[in-house]
């Protein structure tokens, strides 16, 4: 039967709303509603991505032809996206109950799935305005869902949403401008119309509308100038929200922004603005997570860093470094998740989420600290791990295109990062551990981390399945800039 | 002053070698003229006749000419100088460079004090006959004897040694026990 | 071939008894130094006939035996590979950087024989010995480098050979000069003899070495002599080959010569050592990295300008 | 400062008996009891060096005499402090708050005469051979007696006549 | 008899076999400590012997990965110069892996320390065999991971040691991968074959930067001059058994990296076109003037050390200063020598950390201060740290000084005269630390406390013995390893060496060493002094406080006064304090709080105050405006 990728989307959204109702049947059974659709999101998505493997697949909302129409587009990059969207919830799902304490469960899952319809729309959309719609959507979760924690930092995530919804509005206000200039000079919200009726239209208007959306989605994909929000929001969101956020949420902003540069306006000003302030994010990213004492902060600035690694790779613009910047993303989705659960599981067992408290966590939660210290030296970059494999295929990438500055930068940002993780890996492994008793992590997170330790040593030990899929999704991005 | 209880284990002291029936065996005369031509000797100058060995080793008496010379360590000497009076605490000294020496060694007393206890016989530290304690093979009488007569002595010592009457490290090792008895009545077991 | 042999089993022979001659008559010109008789000449072969006549030798442990054994074969070996009198002895087999390394060993047994023998004051004696090593050094081997890169080789035969016209010691005075500075350290004289100070460390090293040890040491000592000396005259006085006629007679010449030779370099370092009182070891070092490797630096500037120009 | 005004400062010290004996020394008597303030004013006055303690056995007046030989390097003068205790119960109290090498002088008093020294910490055995006898410095201690009986009583090891 | 043994002897199947065996190690530590220290015995030394059959014939394995986005393909190869470095890497880890299994103690970090030690020993010798760029990167990264784990195996004393280790090294990796990134963007291949042949044609600037890129990677891990501060808190902090293969086959890669790149695969004529200085190349010069600067200093920091681990260190580091040195000087007797000192470098550091690994097992400190007097307690271990020491000093009598010559050769051959006497000074330098832990450790008192010790277990003295075996068969006949060596500089197109049994013919105007010759003068005057030895009266063995101390007994209770091994080195210490006072670590050390500063400031950008953030969001986009209307 022909896989529809609206189906992805609709079901969810409608469960969604389906959820309050459902309590009435039994208390337990929000939990397993959500579970359920997002599995069915999850083979769904497997299923596409091997149809669009083959050929793109296409679907028009309602039947009608694009002028009007909203058309979904799932080529191998939207399908991937969204098979790493699906998995990265389902394993957050998992990994959920022990830490949302409190009150209406089922008000979480409802905005945990819309959340994630959210962001697979923004993946699979190929209209304009709908990836509007989209990323409203996705953002609105996002907001609810970093104020939901009770307990004792309730203020602090207070205001850390304060502070993203104030950054947020302004992002999907600045896009919404974009897309309305961009509206009045091509008169279409297709992307494939618009790539085409952009080179004809007022180059004036196309370029401050440009600016308009990249201010836009900069926000969403933590670009230097604009990722004020960031550390607060993850260090602020309880565990699993900030392993949503940094596995999906800032993954579809990227991706959205990606999209827009390469697909819409294939302009290499825009590539430029992505290489430039990629690499400062990811200087500064890095530098500032070398002094951090709070371990959530610390792995904050560290993906920011991250981001402004793939930013920087996404900026070269050539087929390797599309390739090596989504396997990086890839990698920093798989990873950072991990890194944020484990750390979610020392600091409830600890209490505090300073750095110093992690002495000898490796003889007390041994397997906690062993996954922690696979998701930090992925990050890292060390053999055996996703990092490595990225970090090379970024380099010759970087090196090819000609910009052996932007390498040598990329490489001692890694140093840096090295450092720090480094401190936090020693810290747990090689000192004495305190004497006060320490609660162990629920066995149903260890096995979402081990799922997510899993996917990152094979794509360190056995890259080529990846590539397999990553050949063909830089292709997509590229080919739409090479011509029509 | 030793305090009692310390307990000296035995590869602290050092080991003489015992055998009773130590003869003069024919101790080459080419040996025994090397020997007399090439005496070394360690000086214990505790005593007051430490400074009559100055003028011996400058230029007016000039003992090198006889071949000797002052060694710093008792493993390399032949000849022992006791150049003074003795008490408790320096036999004790004494003792352990004598046994230190390898053979053939001699000994030579400066003085009447090591003879028999010289001005202070009569008091409570003084050795008076220090040849109860190591054999003895020349003694040079005179409340420190002048350099002539040091010379004197040596030269007499070189006889001794030719015809082979200087047999102190022989007598020692001959009467071991005794020699080791004494010893342990002026001061308990300290090695 | 078999006159090679003989010359090779003689030689060590004739050069430990010129040796301890020659350190007899030095004990006879101190004493008339300091004004007085001083013991006969042949009083270094009855002190050495005494210690190995000794009824009893104290030892402590097989590594304090290894001592003068590695003393003796240290000297011995290093003597065998240094052009002596005129003769080649085994020179072609081994050159001056292997010389240079072998001198080392008869020093390293005797650290060895006197750290086993326990005493603090060897281990002193030991650290002082090597110090004072390291520290005449310096400009020996810069001094030695000048002549090496003069005559752009390192053989010992070869630099003989080349001086034939005109002794080193003329064509670089200043690398002669500080290697003879050295010499007076190798030779463990007066100014540099803080290894074995009998005030201050009990003769060092040989501080538990009595009989049979002491009289190898002495032996050892005075076959070191003759190398030392033998070093220096090869690398700065063309190795003492004066006539350079063909003929028994010149050779025999040559050979006496050479002997003169040796009794001078010695005799200048004993003169020295009857006057001079002595350093204190971190003295000696700066002494010795001081100015000598000052002039030797010039010394090997010159050689290697007038090399390469 | 001359010998008569130091001894006349001294002698304001009550119950110092003063004599000068010759050009920069002084004798100063005080009873037993009074000895500590004394010394301890004698320091003040500039007697900064305990030079030694001596001890002199008066046996016809069964008594021990304490000779302290002070010195002062500023007044270049020498000052003798002598006390008199018992001899049959000799003891006295120490001088080491005033001067820490007392606790030396002490134990060598103490060894040689058998005086006790109150609070003195080290009175152990000083300079004798495990010595069983009389304190050796006491008059009534034979010192010929002993040597024979010590000393010639031992036989020449090679069995010669004494 | 070993046909069977042939298909093993591809290099694809040694480095598997040994990651494997990593795995099946560590899971079979779980099981019991007996399987876990017998499989990885049984894996390395298989896996050595495999490399010491598998001799100098060229072997080469493809193997393209299917969908790679660079198109490449993985290129393993068995050359003269690969087999040579990979013999010193192998036996040096296999025995070592023998070796601290004879320490036998089980804790549950030593499972994770055999399966790293085999994994380790995977990855050098996949650095060693690879043949092109990219698995040589890999198996480097491999190898700077796996030493950084077990150096942190050693605990709380290690954590600072380790984490500059890994922070220098990683830095030089990557300054390798920019190096290498260039030459593959320039040439577009990655094979060190291709390379060789289009390499030359390189223009000279590209050719320096790449090299020196390269260059900072090796000499990080060859500790030379400006990169060594990582090496003395690493290599003793590590844990001891694990020491001998850090220092002895692990610091071999730089000299390894240095040799293949400059002359494999850039080769002499293309160096000389860099500009040569009296006949070798620049770059050249500059490597073995470096080398043996740091030959001194290193030389200077150990004569200071009282800890024994780091005294060796700082030994390691000057002796790799020599290597370097012989590599940097291109002629043939320069490589020959370099090679050579290299091999010896790591037969003897190895025995000589092994040593001192049995010397802290039994003494239970690493201060060479708290030792003594252990040379008769323990006579095998001593005499195989004496005929190391031997060869670390040069005495003809071991394999040691055979490099040390051919290096003397080649400066004095070329007249450096700054580099012939620093090395020189170096050596004697080298003589005076080495006798200092004769003498503390061996030599002097037998304290008290160690009146038990006895020699270890035949597991830990038979490696030791092998390899003191082999420096005094290197000691007789040079010519073995010289062979070797020849042909490695015939494939690597340097003249290669002419070499007989025993001796080297260098040359019309050079010196001669026939070490065959020396050995048996020195075995003739043994006789002859033995002779003398024996002829005077047998010697009284006497007790060991019976010395001379001016008559006085020392008093047993006090037990070390008497072993003269505090501040050895009082004097030297004194002159060189004011020159040594660590200012290269202060360097480092500034450099990184500098950093630490930097960051600071940059933390302060995120204020946590949202109305900055909505500022900067509103900059950023006016400016994006005006940059878009200007240019447009």
């Amino acid at each position: 039967m022909v896989i529809d990728p609206t189906l992805m989307i609709g079901v969810p959204l409608f469960i969604a709303f389906l959820i309050p109702v459902s309590t009435f049947i039994n208390r337990k059974f929000p939990r397993y509603l959500a579970g359920g659709t997002i599995l069915f999101n999850l083979i769904l998505s497997m299923l596409l991505l091997d149809a669009a493997l083959k050929s793109p697949v296409v679907s028009y909302l309602g039947g009608w032809k694009p002028p009007f129409g909203i058309v979904l587009y799932a080529g191998p990059l939207g399908a991937m996206l969204a098979l790493l969207i699906s998995t990265v919830s389902i394993l957050t799902w998992i990994y959920l109950p022990e830490y949302i304490e409190g009150g209406d469960k089922e008000k979480f899952y409802m905005l945990y799935l819309l959340l994630t319809a959210g962001a697979t729309g923004m993946v699979l959309t190929g209209d304009l305005f709908n990836l509007f719609v989209f990323t409203e959507i996705t953002a609105i979760a996002s907001f609810s869902l970093l104020a939901y924690s009770k307990g004792k930092d309730e203020k602090e995530a207070m205001e850390a949403t304060i502070k993203y919804m104030i950054i947020g509005s302004l992002s999907s206000a600045f896009f919404l401008i974009g897309i309305a200039l961009l509206y009045s000079v091509t008169g279409t919200l297709n992307m494939a119309d618009l790539s085409s009726r952009i080179p004809h239209a007022d180059p004036r208007t196309v370029a401050i509308s440009m600016m308009f959306i990249i201010t836009g989605l900069g926000v969403e994909a933590e670009m230097f100038p604009l990722n004020g929000w960031t550390p607060d929001a993850y260090t602020g969101a309880s565990h699993p929200v900030s392993a949503v956020f940094a596995g999906i949420v800032v993954k579809a902003g990227f991706y959205a922004l990606a999209r827009v540069i390469f697909s819409i306006y294939a302009s290499s000003t825009g590539l430029g603005i992505m290489l430039v302030f990629g690499i400062i994010t990811l200087i500064i990213g890095e530098s500032a997570a070398l002094r951090q004492t709070d371990l959530k902060r610390m792995l904050a600035y560290s993906s920011i860093g991250q981001m402004g690694l793939i930013i920087t790779a996404f900026g070269m613009g050539t087929q390797l470094s599309l390739v090596g910047g989504l396997y990086a993303l890839l990698n920093h989705a798989f990873a950072k998740t991990l890194l944020f659960m484990s750390a979610g599981a020392f600091i409830l067992s600890l209490g505090t989420r300073n750095i110093g408290a992690l002495d000898g966590m490796g003889k007390k939660m041994p397997v906690n600290s062993i996954l922690f210290t696979i998701g930090a030296f992925s990050i890292m970059g060390l053999p055996f791990f996703g990092g490595f494999i990225s970090k090379i295929v970024i380099i010759y990438a970087s090196m090819d295109a000609g910009y052996m500055l932007i390498a040598i930068l990329i490489l001692s940002a890694s140093v840096i990062e090295l450092v720090y993780f480094l401190r936090v890996v020693q810290r747990i492994w090689m000192r004495e551990p305190g004497d006060s008793e320490v609660k162990k992590a629920s066995n149903a997170s260890i096995i979402s981390m081990m799922v997510l330790a899993a996917i990152v040593i094979v794509m360190g030990i056995y890259p080529q399945a990846f590539f397999r899929i990553l050949g063909p999704a830089a292709g997509e991005l590229l080919k739409a800039i090479g011509g029509a | 002053m030793v305090d009692d209880e310390k307990i000296v284990s035995e590869d602290m002291g050092v080991q003489v070698e015992k055998n009773e029936n130590m003869e003069m065996r024919s101790f080459g005369t080419v040996k025994r003229w090397a020997t007399k031509r090439s005496l070394w000797m360690v000086h214990y100058c505790t005593g007051c006749g430490g400074i009559e060995l100055a003028p011996l080793m400058t230029s007016r008496y000039d003992m090198e000419r006889f071949g000797m010379h002052p060694m710093v360590t008792p493993r390399q000497s032949d000849v022992l100088l006791i150049t003074g009076y003795v008490n408790i605490k320096t036999l004790k000294r004494i003792i352990r460079t004598y046994e230190q020496m390898p053979d053939p060694k001699y000994v030579i007393a400066f003085g009447s004090c090591p003879i028999n206890g010289g001005p202070y016989w009569d008091s409570y530290a003084t050795i008076n006959h220090l040849d109860k304690y190591i054999p003895i093979d020349l003694y040079i009488a005179g409340c420190m004897p002048r350099p002539q007569s040091i010379v004197r002595a040596f030269e007499d010592l070189m006889d001794m040694i030719q015809d082979g009457t200087a047999d102190g490290y022989m007598r020692y090792k001959k009467y071991y026990e005794p020699y080791k008895a004494n010893q342990e009545k002026i001061f308990r077991k300290w090695w | 071939m078999i006159a090679e042999i003989l010359v090779l089993i003689f030689m060590p022979v004739f050069v430990s008894f010129m040796g301890l001659l020659f350190m007899g008559i030095q004990r006879k010109i101190t004493a008339r130094v300091q004004n007085r008789i001083g013991p006969p000449f042949y009083q270094q072969f009855i002190d050495v006939m005494k210690l190995f006549s000794k009824r009893e030798n104290i030892g402590h442990n097989w590594v304090f035996d290894i001592g003068p054994i590695f003393a003796i074969v240290g000297m011995l070996t290093t003597m065998l590979f240094i052009p002596m009198g005129g003769f080649r002895l085994l020179s072609m087999d081994g050159d001056l950087i292997v010389v240079m390394y072998l001198l080392v060993i008869s020093g390293l047994g005797m650290a060895l024989g006197a750290g086993a023998s326990g005493n603090p004051n060897a281990g002193i004696g030991v650290m002082r010995g090597l110090t004072l090593m390291m520290a005449y050094e310096m400009p020996f081997v810069i001094s030695v480098l000048a002549v090496m890169v003069y005559y752009h080789t390192t053989s010992l035969a070869e630099i003989v050979g080349m001086q034939s016209g005109m002794w080193a010691l003329i064509i670089l005075p200043l690398s002669a000069l500080v290697a003879d500075m050295a010499l007076q350290a190798q030779f463990g004289k007066k100014p540099f003899d803080q290894p074995i100070a009998p005030a201050e460390v009990a003769t060092g090293p040989i501080v538990e070495y009595g009989g049979k040890y002491l009289g190898m040491l002495m032996v050892a000592h005075s076959i070191g002599m003759f190398v030392e000396a033998g070093l220096f005259i090869d690398i700065f006085l063309g190795g003492g080959l004066l006539f350079h006629q063909p003929g028994i007679i010149w050779q025999v010449f040559n050979f006496l010569f050479w002997v003169l030779l040796v009794f001078a370099l010695y005799t200048l370092a004993v003169l020295v050592n009857a006057i001079m009182p002595r350093y204190r070891i971190d003295q000696a070092f700066v002494f010795y990295w001081k100015w000598p490797t000052i002039i030797a630096i010039i010394g090997l500037a010159y050689a290697l300008g007038v090399s390469v120009w | 400062m001359s010998e008569q005004e130091i001894a006349e400062r001294i002698a304001k010290f009550p119950g110092a008996d003063v004599e000068v004996l010759r050009k920069g020394q002084i004798a100063v008597k005080v009873p037993a009891e009074k000895g500590h303030d004394a010394a301890a004013y004698l320091k003040k006055m500039g007697f900064a060096h305990l030079v030694a303690v001596e001890y002199v056995d008066w046996i016809k007046e069964n008594e021990f005499e304490l000779v302290y030989n002070l010195f002062s390097y500023k007044m270049k003068m020498r000052a003798f402090l002598k006390v008199r205790i018992p001899r049959d119960k000799p003891e006295y109290i120490t001088f080491m708050d005033l001067w820490p090498i007392a606790m030396t002088h002490e134990r060598e008093a103490h060894e040689m005469m058998g005086i006790v020294f109150r609070k003195n910490p080290n009175l152990t055995p000083f300079i004798l051979e495990d010595w069983k006898n009389l304190p050796p410095m006491r008059k009534d201690f034979d010192s010929r007696k002993y040597v024979k009986d010590k000393y010639d009583s031992i036989p020449f090891a090679e069995g010669g006549e004494q | 008899m070993l046909e069977f043994l042939n298909p093993m002897l591809r290099p694809e199947w040694m480095i598997s076999l040994l990651f494997i065996g990593a795995l099946l190690t560590y899971f079979a530590g779980k099981v019991s400590s007996a399987l876990r220290t017998t499989f990885a015995i049984i894996f390395s030394v298989f896996v050595a012997f495999l490399v010491f059959l598998s001799g100098s014939r060229d072997v080469l394995t493809y193997w393209r990965p299917s969908a790679s986005p660079m198109g490449f393909r993985f290129v393993l190869s068995i050359n003269a110069l690969s087999w040579f470095f990979a013999l010193m890497i192998s036996m040096v880890s296999a025995l070592t892996i023998v070796y601290s299994a004879g320490f036998g103690k089980n804790t549950e970090k030593d499972n994770a320390f055999y399966g790293l030690n085999l994994l380790l020993m995977g990855a050098m010798l996949g650095v060693v065999f690879s043949g092109d760029m990219l698995s040589f990167f890999i198996f480097w990264e491999i190898m700077t991971l796996a030493s950084y784990l077990l150096t942190t195996l050693a605990g709380k004393r290690a954590e600072k040691g380790a984490l500059n280790y890994m922070i220098i090294s990683t830095a030089g990796a990557y300054s390798i991968l920019i190096g290498m990134t260039m030459i593959y963007t320039r040439f577009g291949t990655l094979e060190f074959s291709g390379l060789a042949s289009v390499m030359g044609g390189a223009d000279p600037m590209f050719l320096l930067i790449t090299l020196s890129m390269l260059g900072i990677g090796f000499a990080v891990k060859a500790a030379l001059a400006p990169f060594y501060v990582w090496a003395p808190p690493a290599y003793s902090e590590a844990p001891d058994s694990f020491t001998p293969v850090f220092s002895g086959a692990l610091s071999k890669l730089g000299p390894y990296g240095f040799t293949l790149f400059m002359y494999g695969i850039v080769g002499l004529p293309a160096l000389a076109k860099m500009g040569t200085f009296r006949g070798i190349s620049d770059f050249g010069y500059i490597i073995a003037l470096l080398g043996s600067i740091t030959a001194v200093i290193a030389t200077l920091y150990a004569i200071a050390q009282d800890d024994i681990k780091k005294l060796l260190a700082y030994s390691s580091i000057s002796q790799l200063g020599y290597v370097m040195m012989g590599i940097g000087i291109g002629t043939s007797i320069g490589v020959a020598g370099g090679l050579y000192h290299a091999l010896n470098h790591a037969i003897f550091k190895t025995t000589l950390f092994m040593g001192a690994g049995v010397l802290i097992y039994t003494t239970g400190s690493r201060k060479l201060s708290d030792m003594g007097g252990l040379g008769t307690k323990m006579p095998i271990t001593f005499l195989t740290m004496l005929i190391a020491i031997f060869a670390l000093a040069g005495i003809p009598m071991t394999g040691g000084f055979g490099s040390k010559w051919l290096l003397y050769e080649a400066a004095i051959d070329k007249k450096f005269v700054l580099i012939a006497p620093l090395a020189f000074i170096a050596s004697v330098g080298a003589f005076l630390y080495s006798f200092r832990i004769l003498q503390s450790a061996f030599l002097g008192q037998l304290p008290e406390r160690l009146k038990g010790a006895k020699d270890p277990s035949p597991l830990i003295t038979i490696p030791m013995l092998f390899f003191a075996g082999l420096l005094v068969l290197f000691g007789i006949a040079p010519g073995i390893p010289l062979g070797i060596i020849a042909s490695v500089e015939s494939y690597l197109g340097i003249p290669a060496l002419n070499v007989s049994t025993y001796s080297v013919y260098l040359g019309a105007n050079f010196g001669a060493y026939n070490a065959f010759t020396v050995m048996t003068v020195i075995t003739l005057a043994l006789l002859v002094a033995l002779a003398l030895f024996f002829i005077a009266k047998k010697s009284r063995k006497v007790g060991q406080t019976d010395t001379y101390m001016a008559g006085e007994v020392p008093e047993h209770h006090v037990d070390l006064y008497l072993h003269y091994s505090m501040n050895f080195y009082r004097p030297l210490e004194r002159i060189f304090a004011p020159y040594l006072r660590n200012r290269l670590e202060r360097l480092y050390d500034a450099f990184g709080s500098g950093y630490e500063l930097i960051s600071e400031g940059i933390r302060r950008i995120y204020t946590g105050d949202v109305q900055h953030y909505v500022y900067y969001v509103m900059v950023f986009l006016a400016v994006m405006i005006l940059a878009g209307w200007w240019w447009l």
